[in-house]
């Protein structure tokens, strides 16, 4: 279980603050997948990093499994964080290293044995389906494959909690469901507590149990899955109903005469 | 132009019944007048079965030192003006064993013929190293262009001891290899005989020179602990440099302006330029 | 009155003159590979954790301890103040005890490594501070030590550049190593100082320096290769 | 009009080689959207690529509104690259810029003059949305925040052909049609061609008039948008078929029991 | 037999003496920073030129051209191969024509100045070489001409490392400097030899020693400071 009390950071630049979380309480039962939703820069990046206090929150507490992470030491924050896999928004792959190396290293980190490291690095590549690029560096790899080495980093640990930002957004359709199955599998298999923050409505949708909603900082809504099937049933806010709409559309006037031009 | 093998058939003989240490290990600095003796005496120890092992070095205070701990069999960088004030100094009891080389200087220009052309203000060269650092203080004193203070041992004197300086000279201390090369870019400078000569300049050129008393302290030494001269290293290492190939060698560098004085001793010149003692 | 820029016995490239010194020019040679051989390898070994420990405990590092790094660092600074001559009397007890002796070859390497080991470990800091943070970030998340960090991550991203570092280094070093000459250290430099400096032989000084020379090219470009191979950031 | 005529690009590594551009030849009519999507590695990022020859084709021809860019000096490709404006997969901005000074870059390579290029910046920044971080440097920016200076880089020097490579990816859906928008109307009012890859389908429906799937370097099909809206259409190719629905589905067997125990 | 370390004549540090010798001291602190504030801007200013074009013409550049790039290449190295006693007479005539003479600070700048461009041009060509290629890309991508990515693009973006390694050389400098010494260029770092070696006045040394100590930590200091303001990525 993660359990997010009151949470807010906030950025000092050049002497203005800004604040990214702004007192954000969310209790994410376990085993369950937690979605969160928001526009782009209300904050989710922020709070999912409050999660591991990779950015420690400015203030507030946030606790996973029955642990206070911000009252930790140091020594026990990094053990702790053994438990909790992340899936960065920009992948953070070493460039030194290859697709499998990348994938080792998080398990020596957590402190897998040389052979077995070898055997689960390459297990993992498998389940992202880029085995054949295990000895490519990240330059030599396409975006989404970059992004599939870090979703293979991220699971290789077999982690209780696992945070992913925008986990699928390089991947096409094919490679997310087959990610998301993973996720879910593992998630159903080992109980583990997932948070994804996505924009993909279709990625909510398809996997979390619950969705909050992020603006400018503050959660603003909160449901669960469930209730979009319910006949009848609107999100609360306006952002809300506008996320939960996945068609994009647009003023397309100036079109009609165009595609005749080329036709 | 190879060393001739078979040449340095003089002198010792001594060392070579000594068995046991046969290598003399000598501390010498790098310049034309001590490298060149060094590797004719090599040959010509080799001969009676010595080793000569030289390590070469530019530094002027660590080979005392290194001869005082017993690194070093012996030195041979330094005159004897040198030597005398660094055992003082330094509270060291290294001795003068033998003479190798005059090693007098004066005071040259590039663009005066004559002291007296020197303007006021003018342009002075000095060697930045305290063994040769007053010795052009002290021949501008002489000529009367300058007044240095008196009693002190002329490694000690330097710009600080200039009492009086009516014609304003203005002094520059740089590196005594430098001297040389920089001598167009001031008004005079002082240069041992050997940069001079191989400017191809002679000591008549020299607009002061140091007399043949003055030259005295200025004598290039081999030097060790006490006892070195008298030992069967300190012979052989004597005779194979004063041999007459290297007196030869001398002879042929620069036109001959590096004298040889072997006939004297460091000990018995000392009492002439030190006073008393 | 001649030319004093070029002294009177100055000669053309005379071949029989480097014959016939051939002997010491071996010597020297074999002087600098043995100063170069001791000291650049002390110099990344003992520059390498004290560079990362600056980086560590830096105001902004992987473990700030700001008030430590600021006497760690200054120390760093002494030791990089000392002009060599001087370095070289000030750790005359250390010499002698190491290699027990203060004149020669082995003697000056002591000066020269302790030369080279805070200037390596300035290398060392800045080229870790130009890493970017992402990896080291993704590190922390991962639940790495400092010391994972250090080896597996940061050593291992800055690998390229602190071969470059190397290289620079030790082609400085080469140049650097002449004033060994000072307390008869030797080697190709200092060969070439007493040739063309003291004696005037321009041709066996640019001999010599023709040795130095294609010594450095065998060092850059042997470094620039290796670090390109290494990056395999393009 | 952008002519890509048999273009092949083969990376050798280590010796053995790999052709992530497979003989693909495309057509895009003079102010049209092109949409290209395909798997992840299919080739797509460096088909774009080729396009401006940023990656120059391993053989083939590409030609820009007549002009035959392969055969194009230093120089004439440098200028022609004025007309072509492109957004990376992975934004490219540079660090010690802030996100005004990012965009004012791409106007002052393209020879705007100091005071315009203040000007236009400011406006480019504010069509997406994200004026008020234009004092920002990246790091201090938002995934989503930095596409869309990127995007701004790239639309403020208003040029005549657009590169977009996953435009979109870390962008919310309000963003992502606020961009949309904005290439649609410039499109329509400058007549701009604009390229496409994207891996989300709802932004090639929105958007595109055309779209080409690539599948292992090769461009396995092609058909217009309009199609979609005729009855009985199916794209020929299984990729195509599968690329072209948008829902995710997953296996969620396991998710029954589990959604029980927390509900 | 006392240490020889410390001469017979050693004294505690003797203020006396020190105010006695003050102007001296502030004439040797004038000529470092004479020699600092001509030798380290005229380095930068042709160095980094140097370094972009080693970085631009090399094979994976901006623009390889790689047989005039070894040409380049080599002739850095040759410059920096040169012992700094060899330098400074194998220019004596660059220097005589330069300022007019080859005695004293202003003649010592020319070559320490000479020295430090190669070195300095390596800095620039590794930190260039550190970048990442994607923001070229994204330069070319745009149609900027070169000089538009190095000064637009690279400059910008090594300028926190190019801070990084103009602190190194300084403080290299700053030491390397009393060799200013062996033409009459003075200095405090000639200053402390001349003393403290030659004639064995160690406190006077020790206080020199403080100065160059001081000098140098303010300057590396400084150099982190500015370097961490300007970078940006963090
Ligand atoms: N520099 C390179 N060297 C070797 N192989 C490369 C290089 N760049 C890309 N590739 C390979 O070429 C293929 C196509 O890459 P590309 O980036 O074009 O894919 P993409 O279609 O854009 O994929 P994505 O949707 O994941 O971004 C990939 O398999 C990748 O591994
Ligand atoms: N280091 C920082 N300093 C100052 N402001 C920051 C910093 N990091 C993030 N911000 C600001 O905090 C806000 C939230 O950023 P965050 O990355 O959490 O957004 P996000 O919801 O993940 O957006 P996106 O969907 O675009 O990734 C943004 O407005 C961003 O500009
Ligand atoms: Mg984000
Ligand atoms: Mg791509």
């Amino acid at each position: 279980m993660i359990s997010i009390r009151d949470v807010s950071t906030v950025f000092t630049t050049a002497g203005t603050d800004f604040t990214a979380v702004d007192h954000v309480s969310l209790e994410i039962p376990r085993g369950s997948i937690q979605g969160i939703i928001g526009f782009s820069g209300a904050g989710k990046s922020t709070l999912l990093r409050n999660i591991n206090l990779l950015e420690r929150p400015t203030s507030g507490r946030v606790s996973v499994d029955g642990t206070d992470l911000t009252a930790l030491g140091d020594e026990e924050l990094r053990r702790a964080r053994h438990q909790i896999g992340m899936i960065f928004q920009h992948f953070n792959l070493l460039n030194n290293r290859t697709a499998q190396q990348n994938v080792e290293l998080s398990l020596k980190f957590a402190g897998v044995e040389k052979k077995e490291r070898r055997r689960r690095a390459k297990e993992a590549l498998a389940i992202v389906d880029i085995a054949d690029k295990a000895d490519s560096y990240p330059a030599r790899l396409s975006g989404g494959q970059k992004q599939r080495v870090a979703i293979a980093r991220a699971l290789a640990t077999e982690p209780k909690v696992l945070l992913c930002d925008e986990p699928t957004s390089a991947v096409d359709p094919r490679t997310t469901a087959s990610v998301l199955q993973y996720i879910s599998d593992i998630n159903a298999q080992l109980g583990i507590t997932t948070v994804i923050v996505t924009h993909e409505m279709n990625v909510v949708k398809a996997i979390a149990d619950n969705v909050a909603i992020l603006e400018e900082g503050r959660l603003v809504e909160r449901f669960d899955l469930a209730e979009l099937d319910r006949p009848g049933f609107r999100p609360a806010t306006e952002i809300g109903r506008y996320l939960i709409s996945d068609d994009i559309t647009l003023d397309r006037a100036a079109r009609a005469t165009k595609e005749l031009s080329h036709a | 132009a190879t060393q001739l093998a078979g040449c340095g058939l003089v002198g010792g003989s001594a060392g070579a019944e000594a068995g046991g240490d046969k290598t003399i290990t000598l501390i010498a600095t790098e310049s034309a007048p001590f490298q060149e003796p060094l590797r004719i005496a090599a040959e010509s120890l080799a001969e009676d079965g010595w080793t000569l092992e030289t390590k070469f070095v530019t530094d002027i205070v660590q080979p005392n030192i290194a001869v005082a701990n017993g690194e070093f069999d012996a030195s041979f960088f330094q005159h004897v003006a040198y030597l005398k004030q660094f055992n003082e100094d330094n509270n060291l009891d290294n001795e003068a064993s033998f003479y190798v080389y005059g090693s007098p200087a004066g005071i040259y220009s590039a663009t005066h013929d004559d002291i007296d052309d020197l303007p006021d203000g003018a342009k002075i060269a000095l060697p930045v190293d305290p063994a040769n650092n007053g010795r052009a203080l002290k021949l501008l004193d002489r000529a009367g262009k300058l007044e240095v203070a008196e009693g002190k041992p002329v490694t000690h004197i330097s710009q600080k001891d200039i009492l009086d300086n009516p014609h304003g000279y203005t002094f520059v201390e740089v590196d005594q290899q430098s001297l040389a090369t920089t001598l167009p870019d001031v008004d005079a400078g002082f240069l041992f005989t050997r940069l001079a000569g191989e400017l191809g300049l002679t000591t008549e050129q020299a607009l002061l020179f140091e007399e043949d008393d003055e030259q005295l302290p200025y004598r290039v030494v081999v030097s060790g602990k006490p006892g070195f001269k008298d030992s069967e290293k300190g012979e052989a290492l004597r005779s194979a440099l004063q041999s007459d190939e290297v007196r030869e060698w001398f002879e042929g560098y620069i036109g001959g302006a590096l004298t040889t004085p072997w006939d004297s001793t460091p000990a018995e010149d000392l009492p002439k330029w030190a006073g008393g003692e | 009155m001649p030319s004093p820029i070029l002294p009177a016995n100055t000669t053309a490239l005379d071949l029989n003159r480097v014959a016939e010194l051939w002997p010491e020019i071996v010597l020297a040679m074999g002087q600098t590979f043995a100063m170069l051989i001791v000291a650049i390898p002390l110099a990344v070994l003992a520059g390498t954790p004290l560079g990362i420990w600056l980086y560590s405990m830096s105001p902004h590092g992987l473990k700030p301890r700001p008030r430590l790094h600021r006497v760690v660092d200054s120390l760093v600074n002494t030791m990089r103040s000392f002009p060599f001559l001087i370095l070289l009397i000030a750790i005359i007890p250390v010499t002698r005890f190491i290699v027990g002796t203060t004149i020669g070859t082995a003697a000056v390497i002591v000066p020269l490594t302790i030369n080279a080991i805070p200037y390596f470990a300035r290398f060392v800091e800045q080229n870790l501070t130009q890493l970017g943070s992402g990896v080291v970030e993704a590190a922390r998340a991962m639940g790495a030590t400092r010391g994972q960090i250090v080896r597996d991550v940061l050593l291992v991203e800055a690998k390229p550049a602190l071969i470059g570092s190397i290289t620079i280094m030790t082609v400085s070093f080469i140049s650097y190593s002449a004033m060994a000459g000072l307390v008869g250290g030797g080697g190709i430099g200092d060969f070439a100082i007493r040739y063309g400096y003291y004696r005037y032989e321009t041709a066996v000084m640019f001999f010599a320096i023709v040795l130095m020379i294609v010594l450095v090219q065998a060092v850059q470009i042997g470094g620039t290769r290796l670090a390109r191979t290494l990056d395999k950031r393009h």
